[in-house]
């Protein structure tokens, strides 16, 4: 676990403060910093089978399912050796290979797409669940509500995990919601609706386990929320001045990388050297993956028009 | 063998898919135990049991999305939308999820969203549209309007096995009024091929869905006036059948463009810049539009009788194109 | 009241089962036989210059703002003389001269639309509300959520009233949503969500009444689910087959009307003669509507090409 | 005074008619505390205060719905789309509530919904498209799409002042790019008329938006080689301006169709068949149509600008038909 909230860490640093920065990376950004132990925690169980539809501040799943750091940073770039070969950007990708579906910009719409995955696994009598990633702003629309009751009405297994980090953008919780937390719009579904510290990824793990296993047992859709905070801007080029910055410090002593390094320092499963050596194969591996992603080739230009319907 | 109506048609096609592929399922409101609105689905559920045969709750975007869904994972879903005007609660994830996964990222999205298009019911401005347009300008997606029943069960069989989207407008003025007898073996029409349906040598009326016979009807008239019209009945908009439409204007030389779904950015459109672009020297007149005006769908009857396109008004257009 | 939901009663009657038999009435009808309490028990104490966002069993709520039968039966015969002009068809009108807010057939979207009519009244600092009626059925559509949410965060003064028949055209509760009662997810959106007897008008009344005051006084939005029964057909083609007979016989019993007479008479609040008198006046003044409207000229074809825009 | 960049003219149209108008409000998300993702609506929060300026939940359909609703009582709210490709997920309130209300039942919608379109800065499938022509196709709404900052600021006042439901959208690329010193008294540029901005005796050029810049660009390569194109900047798609269209093609007698939404059933198809019906005798040559391929927007630079109609495509085109 400490290595993939280590790996995607760094990763996203290095493509938000450097590559970004560098001008090797256009258009947006957004990275999850803080925010690790939601999506780490909650895919730390998974079966390879198991559908997982991503948000945009979920790199740590590709990461998990075996997508390398050089695919993803190729992506980022716009090589033709990232996932979407270019056609998209950032992380907007996915991979039918390792059951990641990509999400589209319009928030909330993998909500009914995930009821969807689910049903699917249901009707043909499959053991597999899927997990769905979202943020507490996507929670606001049309399409989370429609995806939330179909598939309850229809017991999809699928367990909804939702990043609250407590803004959409500039806009703070609560002028998004008039209730205290996106959980409490779980009972709207008649599915039970969890609430843990989205920091603690032991926390996490546990509370989505028991949803999938829930889930996978036939049990319907769960909720859980995770609360965390965004460590950054909205994306890269936003610099989070409505922020109040003891918001900031507030969660920087929460972080979820430093709290699961001391815990398990406490528990003596983590020792010096062994912390060291992953910290340096983090930094190695993705200097390597920049290095060759940077070598990586572009598309050729007329690629655009492929790949628009079936080719055989 | 009797004759098959074109609703008929229509669930004969989707059952034959079933029977076939266990990968197809249908999903919709009032589906399952109504059988539909208008009954398309209709014996499905005592067929195929309920988990192939899914009643919702009212979620337009939530059923495609769904089918959007479970189609990735492999499985084949037909959505119905309950009147095609309801597809505009699912413009987002039809334009932006199913149309641009393949794209994106090469996930297949092999659904079909169907539904009950058209006026002529006295429906009004909620239950009469042709939505077909915005779906043309989508690319990834195919659009299919059929106008025959031979045509309806063949495409919509070709719909169900295409590996990409479709949306399938069906007209239903033509549910009931339209009536053939269908070959007993399994067939398929495939997406993208026009049909001649009168050939003639005068002037090309191109058309599609329930103008087809508001053309065919007009050719009978004009014929006895000694005009000749072809009638071409597309069948497919996306993709469309570009060779057998310049074939038929470098033949006939002039060109009505005849569509019920309002003027202003119809299909007619991106037939017209075709035309003036790959047939302009064999063009002998103007390229003519008759559409439906660029107002919502009136719903009191002498309104609507108005607003649709008539068979008069081809015959107009057309005696004076040939006069040109 | 009585007398409207009398009159509405008679009305719908009317055009359900005589006009539209008769092919003078085209496309779909539907009517709101054994809910007329809800509609009639909302509007009651309204201001006139409260705004009401009709759904499509609402007819009592024109009636009740003075729409005249004949407007209405215009309306439903595509008369020139309807509210709609022929333009649309049945309970698709609406008058803002009546401040009544015509709703398209797709459900659901009047919810965020109320929430816009509630907040031009607090930007304003106007006293109005507005309420909204949508059905069971309605709930299951995103828009209904983004309309809830809006109106709650931007604190609109609207009071949404459910009618819960039960049914969505053939497809019951159960198949709709997996909570019991639509109120239930009021609390998704930190407003009230009362839950009353939609055939006991008196109690409809009060119950929105008390929403009505709490918005009117700034306190926000809220819910007020009516639990009533569709007594017909889901429009007038369809025959209901799939709805049990008995849940027919249970609610004939508690039909709002005959409730309504028994408790007046019980009080001393209607006698015999009177109950006689106006029955006979409604059943008169829908018989010279039906007499009048069938008259009424029907629009000039060329009609249908004005009004798409302002034409000064 | 200096000059005024296009997005700057934006912010200045709109708070200059919230300043004259206090039925003006505006809505979105991020658009208060923010100002706007594109920082549109910054200063505007401190200005007008929050009963004025207002941050929503991320809920799009909600968003124009409730500017409806308050239009209908008599606001005029001016809602931002955070980028237009989201304006999808309102479809369905702008095309059957909005667009339709005054027609059913004389309830005016002026309402504005406004939002940065286009591609050009990498921004893929999501942030990059253009959907005008989904609106077009829509009657009973106007559709705007300046290129200009002088237009930028003429037309968003005019949508506001507008009764009617105005879609307004704002070129991305321009934003920064374009400036122009503007005047200081109030004006407006009425919704519909074209503007010539080159004029020229050989190639009618027929455009908007960000294109007419690759227009100009390719007018002023040809120029050298004696190649005399007009330039038409359309402005407003919906209502267009015909009789400027149609006096430039009866002058130069060729036309090029040139815009950056993708091909089949773009706006060029609307140009194409009403030139070839009411100007078909002035034609010298075939209607060329220059646009994006059927495909979504890609996102890597190559293919996108592969994907961008650019300068040398219009010279490409000119070239041959002026020696057609
Ligand atoms: C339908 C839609 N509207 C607007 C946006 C623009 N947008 C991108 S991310 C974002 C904020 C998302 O907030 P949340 O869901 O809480 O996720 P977070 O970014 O906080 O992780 C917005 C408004 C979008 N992507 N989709
Ligand atoms: C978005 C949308 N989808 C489908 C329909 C077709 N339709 C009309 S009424 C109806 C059932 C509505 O149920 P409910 O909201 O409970 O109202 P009721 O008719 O029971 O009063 C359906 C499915 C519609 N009008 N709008
Ligand atoms: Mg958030
Ligand atoms: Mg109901």
């Amino acid at each position: 676990m400490l290595y993939y909230m280590k790996l995607t860490r760094e990763l996203e640093d290095r493509i938000e403060r450097k590559l970004y920065r560098q001008g090797k990376i256009l258009g947006g950004v957004y990275v999850g910093r803080g925010q690790e132990a939601i999506t780490v925690g909650a895919c730390m169980d998974l079966d390879g089978n198991d559908a997982i539809c991503v948000s945009h501040r979920d790199m740590a799943a590709f990461l998990m399912r075996g997508v390398t750091p050089r695919q993803i940073l190729a992506q980022y770039m716009g090589r033709k050796t990232g996932l979407t070969r270019g056609k998209d950007g950032n992380m907007h990708m996915g991979s039918l290979d390792h059951n990641l579906i990509a999400f589209i910009s319009m928030l909330g719409d993998s909500i009914p797409i995930a009821a969807g995955v689910g049903l699917s696994y249901r009707l043909r009598g499959m053991k597999q669940v899927t997990v769905c990633f979202f943020g507490d702003g996507a929670s606001s629309r049309g399409d989370w509500h429609e995806g939330l009751n179909m598939a309850s009405v229809l017991k999809c297994p699928v367990v909804y995990v939702c990043n609250n980090n407590q803004y959409a953008y500039s806009t703070p919780l609560e002028q998004q919601m008039a209730v205290e937390n996106v959980a409490d719009r779980a009972s709207a579904y008649g599915m039970p609706g969890d609430i843990v510290d989205g920091n603690d990824v032991v926390a996490v793990w546990q509370a989505v386990n028991r949803a999938v296993e829930r889930a996978r047992g036939g049990g319907g859709p769960s909720m859980v929320e995770c609360k965390s905070f965004r460590m950054t801007g909205h994306s890269a080029h936003d610099d989070a001045r409505y922020v109040p910055k003891e918001l900031f410090e507030y969660w920087e002593k929460r972080d979820p990388i430093t709290r699961l390094e001391t815990s398990m320092r406490d528990l003596g499963d983590l020792t010096e050297n062994k912390l060291a050596e992953m910290n340096g194969r983090v930094v190695a591996e993705v200097d390597e993956a920049v290095e060759l992603a940077d070598n990586d080739p572009y598309p050729d230009p007329e690629d655009c028009l492929t790949g628009v319907y079936f080719e055989g | 063998m009797g004759l098959t109506t074109y609703v008929e048609a229509i669930r004969e096609g989707i059952r034959e898919e079933m029977s076939t592929d266990e990968r197809v399922f249908v999903l919709g409101e009032d589906v399952a135990v109504y059988g539909g609105a208008f009954k398309v689905t209709a014996g499905m559920l005592e067929e195929f049991g309920e988990n192939r045969v899914i009643d919702t709750p009212i979620s337009e975007s939530g059923i495609v999305a769904t089918a959007i869904g479970a189609a990735m994972m492999g499985m084949r879903p037909v959505a119905e939308m309950q009147f095609a005007d309801f597809i505009s609660c699912a413009f987002d994830q039809i334009t932006n999820f199913a149309a641009k996964c393949r794209y994106r990222w090469g996930a297949g999205v092999p659904i079909v969203v169907r539904g009950p298009s058209g006026g002529g019911i006295h429906g009004g401005p909620f239950h009469s549209q042709n939505p077909e347009m915005y779906f043309v300008h989508t690319p990834g997606l195919k659009v299919v309007c059929p106008a025959t029943a031979y045509d309806a069960k063949g495409l919509i069989k070709a719909a169900i096995r295409d590996p990409d989207p479709v949306i399938f407008f069906e007209h239903k003025f033509l549910y009931r009024r339209v009536k053939e007898e269908l070959p007993g073996a399994d067939y398929v029409v495939p997406l993208g091929e026009a049909e001649v349906r009168r050939a003639g040598s005068d002037i090309s009326v191109i058309t599609y869905g329930a103008m087809v016979f508001r053309a065919l009807d007009a050719a009978k008239e004009l014929e006895r006036e000694g005009i000749d019209l072809e009638v071409i009945d597309l069948r497919s908009l996306l993709p469309w059948d570009r060779h057998t439409v310049l074939e038929s204007v470098k033949k006939t030389n002039k060109v009505i463009l005849l569509h019920e779904a309002t003027r202003t950015g119809g299909f007619a459109g991106e037939l017209a810049a075709v035309i003036a672009e790959e047939a302009f020297e064999h063009l002998d007149g103007p390229i003519r539009r008759i559409t439906a005006p660029d107002t919502p769908v009136p719903y009191s009857p002498p309104m609507e009788e108005f607003f649709l396109p008539q068979v008069s008004d081809v015959v107009r257009v057309a005696r004076e194109l040939n006069d040109y």
